[in-house]
């Protein structure tokens, strides 16, 4: 069943008189118990894509169409007090910065306490805080950390925290923006694995947003490739990591090496992103792209199924091809 | 070992680099400054033409190391020598020559060079300082050339432009060409690909291997990912808290770490390989604060195998069968 | 904590150690004989200045002159002022009342008014009023703080007729009681208002920025998605972050409490410590001097031991070691 | 060639993303040409004591009125001008001059040299500074020299705290690290590397400095101790709060073009931050 459907979504950024195009026509849907990983390199439009979903971008500076379809309600629409609602509710985030996530002057528990407020405003000091003891231990995080400041944690515990305050109200999407990025191997690891355990005992619908390709080949069951600010590929991790139909899949897999096996030569993309505030004509890959015809460069493919989930955006995928 | 007969070209003796901790104003009270153990007592050889990796976590001293190396900062005890030359004692003499000798690249590309320069005196400058080249003019050539060879094409384009106008795999090229123009013996490589995105990073790590290989120039790559390491270096070095804990044949190590802390730092890596079922060794916590952190093994805090002897003294470097050092009370050297 | 105050105790001791040593190198090295800058004016007669060199030990080696002066003064002796023949110690302690009235009540009143203001203009920047409000501090913030007070004298009093321009009191009428107070508060309108006036700008300036800043906060966008209310981020998150920096220039502003008045006293002839300054610079009294600018350092350096405990305990970042 | 083109764009774009700047450079030019031309666009003499004693603006081409001795005020406050603005711009490079090295240095080399410095720079800004240029002033004699040298000698503490914070942070920057491993001294990084890159805020908080010390000068002067020969601003309003009753005139104007001048140079300073704070730029 679905539960979120991203239907053409545009984001474009106003910056004086430039317009930059940071996502580019969008569209997917994401299933109820999914676990969706959205990589990209920088200036993809990943974090920019979560941050229109989330109503979080300024509009004086963007302009946003398209839809954010959730159980039938336009995010993007939807009028502001059922946004109140249906935010931390049934939408939650963990941000990178877990750092600067917190206010740096109150205690742990007073916000925990505040956040659990806005939705429950009759909870009681003491049923709050169990609740979010319990969260702490699914966590790996000692019951103390209630009474601390953020300052007093390491980063791999106040991204614990933010995990658990993720998960305050049970949420049916949780969005992790590049939350486990700033974190040493073992811990990223150790939470990762913690994250995956805590999906056995709770129904959560999960989307990583990532740079990091191994990430999502270990923590999640779909992907999805963005390349400035436009859908390249999506898929089951399984078909598209192991056998990439769109370039900029292929070149991205390729220039990531891998710890066992077999050591295959690394390549890289050659080129560099192009100027979205005046984007190429055609694909958008196409001038670092080594298949790249006229065709390429002349038109836009559109996103082409090649098994009823699988999809990428190339002239290449079987079936796309016309004659020139 | 790689070519016993070969002389080392640097050989680090006993480093050791303390930190003291913030201390108070000239006012505050003769209390005794806590020391930090950043780099607790590392030896190491490297050898020509080869690519030398250093892994672990954050924290783990692995950058002061690199610092150390390229002279950035003074070890507290110990030295390291350059073709059996102190750099301690090079380093009064003539500091030029050392810097020559040994060069840098970093891991912020966007911020290795000064913003008001352009590329050309960017690159030109150590070619002056060191007294390269006769004239501006020739100089500029070889800059010139440099740049054709690293694939920056037209060279006299990137020479005009300013760094603010190049991306970050063009800059982290433009580093690595500049520090090689003073052909030095050796390269410290700290975390040179860990700021590009993904699709580029290949080209900076052939690069290296390119350089490595033809110029027979000896690279220390720091990084903490792994499999960066593991496709460029012949030997690594895994550092826990200011010390080696394990080192040797890249391959062998991963394929087969005998620490229990490289298992663990291993096994929790995250693979691209979504089939790929792997059994994370769980450690717990995060590493102890490297003030004083006590007569045993530092890892026996968190190890999964400490037994009380851990606890007690610090395991002593062995050498194994096929050739690597292990520092655990559990790696004999018997088996 | 105990180690905290103490080590602060010791840095503020240690201010005004140099500051009795600034002041003690300026009379040695100012043009003319120090003893007569000692004795307070130019011509002492020959016994005064004899007692003076034996006081304060001027014909032995510097160091013990240094050391005489420091042990004198810590006896509270700061020297007489030949200008009222009387001990500067109390005659500073007589009008020191007169000078904390005054800056005090201002001091409060504007850091209400300009705090206020700040918030406002920060969580609605680039609104209409902000601009207002941001052009008037500008204006305030150019002035010199004594050509405002001038004009308020020009407008209010001598043209308007509705207060008073000079002192604190009217001594003619004598008031006692309540009417006595009507009378201070009435002469204290004019001075205070520009006081408040030209101290608004800072506060008004930090307490925005600061808003601006932690607004722009990450937490505050954590705060967002879980759909807690703008009011409540504001009122109780934003306000906390943002106060800080308010306190340390409140603070600073505290210490100065006594001294930056000086100039307004003498437009209103206000009879604090700030007047007593002023006669003393134009009749050369440099006792008095050298006294009022012990008292007022010592003052902020105290203050500044109070702002930062506060400012320690506002902030939990902040540790005593 | 290309990169003094260039660098000029820079500077040019960062005159155009601030208004603030632009005006405040405007008017800044208009000052100067006021202070270079003074002589020629003052209607009298300004030490001229004319027969007209006391008159309100407008009065026989006096433009503004007179003094109570009969000068010309809007003479007065044109060659005021040049008091002000050489006083506040000397003192204010001597701050910044004194505060870039001293802070620098500390910044740079940290250790001894860094406490002892601080710890100056720390009890500057925990002394009252105004008063001490006071007594200064009143003991040392009341010449523009001394004044502009006291100004700078007491008021270089902020500059220099805010270029050892700099210095600080420059130093860990990568640029710095890859200097002194290509080779380069101490001496050339700290000249060539960290006080080129960290100037900028300096140079925004000198502009205030000027400001500042306008402000000083002028309540020195109110305060009967600016130099007796020269006119200023400060001195005007001085004076005039005698005839407040009779003559508004004399401190009003003069004031009024303090306050001016003073915005101008917070124009400027303001301006400046405002162009190189990214942050900023973005909203």
């Amino acid at each position: 069943m679905k539960i979120l459907e991203i239907q053409d979504l545009c984001v474009t950024y106003i910056a004086g008189e430039k317009r930059i195009k940071a996502v580019d026509h969008v569209s997917f849907a994401i299933d109820e118990g999914d676990s969706l990983g959205i990589v990209g390199e920088s200036g993809s439009g990943k974090s920019t894509m979560a941050m229109a979903m989330l109503r979080l971008l300024d509009p004086r500076y963007t302009e946003i169409t398209g839809a954010a379809n959730y159980r039938g309600e336009n995010l993007l629409t939807v009028d502001p007090r059922r946004l109140s609602e249906l935010r931390w509710k049934d939408i939650a985030v963990v941000f990178q910065k877990s750092m600067n996530s917190l206010s740096p002057v109150h205690r742990i528990g007073e916000q925990f306490e505040d956040i659990y407020r806005v939705h429950e405003p009759k909870a009681s000091k003491k049923e709050i805080r169990e609740r979010v003891e319990k969260l702490f231990a699914m966590v790996n995080l000692a019951p103390r950390v209630y009474n601390l400041y953020p300052h007093e944690l390491s980063g791999g515990m106040l991204q614990r925290t933010s995990i658990a305050l993720s998960l305050l109200f049970h949420p049916k999407i949780l969005i992790m923006d590049e939350a486990t990025t700033a974190l040493d191997v073992v811990t990223q690891g150790q939470i990762l694995s913690e994250i995956k355990k805590l999906e056995k005992s709770i129904a959560v619908t999960r989307m990583m947003i990532t740079h990091d390709l191994s990430v999502v080949a270990t923590s999640c069951q779909k992907i999805i490739v963005l390349y400035a600010g436009q859908l390249m590929e999506f898929g089951y991790v399984r078909d598209v990591l192991a056998n990439p139909r769109h370039p900029y899949t292929e070149g991205l897999v390729r220039s990531f090496p891998s710890l066992h096996g077999k050591k295959e030569e690394l390549l890289s993309i050659p080129g560099s992103l192009p100027d979205l505030s005046n984007p190429p004509q055609g694909c958008i890959f196409a001038p670092r792209c080594p298949y790249a015809t006229d065709q390429c460069r002349a038109h836009r493919p559109e996103p082409r199924h090649i098994d009823d989930l699988h999809v990428a955006a190339c002239w290449r995928v079987k079936g796309g091809i016309q004659d020139a | 070992m790689p070519d016993a007969v070969k002389a080392p070209v640097i050989k680090a003796v006993g480093v050791k680099r303390y930190y003291k901790q913030r201390g108070g104003s000239l006012l505050s009270f003769g209390r005794k400054p806590r020391m930090i153990q950043a780099v607790d007592g590392v030896d190491f050889e490297l050898y020509e033409g080869e690519i030398f990796g250093v892994i672990g976590e954050s924290g783990c001293g692995k950058s002061t190391l690199g610092r150390l190396l390229i002279r950035l900062e003074e070890p507290s005890e110990g030295d390291i020598y350059f073709r059996g030359e102190s750099s301690k004692a090079l380093m009064k003499k003539d500091p030029k020559k050392f810097h020559r000798m040994v060069q840098a690249v970093f891991q912020n590309p966007f911020d290795t060079f000064t913003p008001n320069d352009t590329i050309g005196e960017i690159m030109m400058r150590p070619l002056r300082l060191h007294g390269i080249g006769k004239s501006d003019e020739e100089r500029r050539a070889m800059c010139e050339k440099a740049l054709e060879d690293g694939g920056l094409k037209p060279a006299a384009d990137f020479l005009g432009r300013f760094p603010h106008e190049l991306s970050g795999g063009q800059l982290q090229r433009i580093s690595i060409l500049r520090s090689m123009l003073l052909e030095p013996l050796f390269l410290v490589a700290d975390e040179p690909v860990s700021m590009l995105d993904v699709s580029v990073r290949a080209e900076i790590i052939h690069m290296l291997q390119d350089l490595c290989a033809s110029r027979r120039t000896a690279i220390m790559l720091i990084s903490h990912d792994i499999a960066v390491v593991r496709y460029v270096s012949q030997r690594v070095a895994v550092m826990y808290l200011g010390r080696i804990v394990e080192m040797g044949d890249t391959d062998t190590i991963i394929q087969n770490p005998m620490h229990p802390y490289t298992q663990a730092l291993i096994s929790n890596c995250s693979s691209i390989d979504p089939d790929e079922d792997k059994q994370a060794i769980e450690i717990q916590g995060e590493p102890p604060s490297p003030i004083n952190p006590g007569p045993g093994c530092y890892f026996a805090n968190r190890c999964f195998k400490a037994c009380e002897k851990c606890f007690k003294s610090y395991p002593p470097m062995r050498t194994m069968k096929d050739g690597r050092v292990v520092s655990c009370h559990f790696a004999t050297g018997d088996e | 904590m105990k180690k905290y105050l103490l080590k602060r105790i010791v840095t503020a001791f240690g201010i005004v150690l140099f500051v009795i040593l600034l002041n003690y190198v300026i009379i040695r090295l100012a043009p003319g004989d120090p003893v007569r800058i000692m004795a307070g004016f130019d011509n002492p007669s020959q016994e005064l200045m004899d007692a003076l060199t034996k006081k304060y030990g001027l014909d032995q080696p510097l160091y013990v002159q240094f050391w005489r002066y420091i042990t004198t003064l810590f006896k509270g002796d700061m020297g007489d002022s030949y200008l009222y023949n009387q001990p500067v110690s109390s005659l500073i302690f007589e009008r020191v009342g007169a000078s904390l009235l005054l800056s005090g009540v201002s001091a409060v009143l504007a850091v209400l008014i300009g705090s206020t203001l700040g918030l406002y203009a920060g969580r609605h920047h680039g609104k209409a009023l902000d601009r207002t409000f941001s052009g008037v501090a500008y204006m305030l913030n150019a002035m010199p703080s004594f050509w405002l007070g001038i004009m308020l004298i020009l407008i209010f009093a001598s043209t308007l007729k509705w207060l008073p321009t000079q002192g604190m009191v009217n001594i003619r009428k004598g008031y006692t009681g309540w009417a006595y107070v009507v009378d201070v508060l009435q002469h204290m309108v004019l001075p205070c208002a520009t006081l408040v006036a030209v101290q608004i700008p800072t506060y008004f300036r930090i307490t925005k920025s600061s808003v601006m800043q932690v607004m722009a906060e990450e937490f505050v966008t954590t705060f967002r998605v879980t759909g807690m209310s703008e009011r409540k981020i504001f009122n109780k998150y934003v306000l906390k972050n943002a106060l800080l920096p308010i306190v340390t220039v409140f603070g600073i502003n505290l210490a100065y409490v006594i001294s930056g008045s000086t100039l307004i006293e003498i437009v209103f002839s206000w009879p604090g410590v700030g007047v007593l300054m002023y006669r003393s610079i134009s009749m050369r009294d440099y006792n008095l001097l050298m006294g009022v600018y012990l008292l007022i350092s010592i003052s902020v350096a105290f203050m500044m031991i109070v702002v930062d405990l506060i400012y320690a305990w506002l902030d939990p970042r902040i540790r005593y070691d | 060639m290309e990169k003094i083109k260039k660098v000029g764009v820079r500077l040019a774009g960062m005159v155009r993303s601030s208004m603030q700047l632009r005006m405040g450079l405007i008017f800044f030019a208009l000052v100067l040409l006021v202070v270079i031309f003074a002589p020629s666009l003052a209607p009298f003499d300004p030490y001229d004591l004319g027969d007209d004693l006391l008159v309100p603006p407008g009065t026989n081409g006096h433009w503004l009125g007179t003094t109570n001795m009969g000068q010309d005020v809007l003479s007065m406050i044109i060659y005021g001008s040049r008091a002000s603005l050489a006083i506040g711009i000397v003192s204010a490079l001597i701050s910044g001059v004194i505060g870039t090295l001293l802070g620098a240095f500390a910044g740079f080399y940290g250790g001894k040299v860094d406490k002892v410095v601080s710890e100056i720079i720390n009890i500057f800004l925990m002394i009252p500074t105004f008063f001490l240029i006071l007594i200064i002033v009143a003991l040392f004699g009341s010449s523009m020299i001394n004044v502009m040298l006291v100004i700078g000698l007491t008021s270089w503490p902020s500059n220099a705290r805010m270029m050892r914070v700099q210095a600080m942070s420059i130093k860990e920057r990568t640029f710095v690290k890859s200097a002194i491993s290509m080779g380069e001294t101490k001496r050339q990084v700290l000249f060539k590397y960290i006080i080129p890159n960290g100037l900028f805020p300096i140079i925004a908080n000198t502009t205030m400095g000027v400001a500042k010390a306008i402000l000083t000068e002028a309540s020195l002067s109110f305060l009967g101790l600016g130099d007796p020969n020269v006119i200023s601003w400060g001195q005007m309003i001085y004076e005039g709060k005698q005839y407040l009753a009779t003559g508004w005139w004399m401190s009003t104007f003069a004031g009024l073009f303090i306050m001016l001048i003073v915005m101008i140079f917070y124009m400027i300073g303001d301006g400046l931050n405002f162009a190189l704070n990214p942050k900023m730029k973005k909203i």
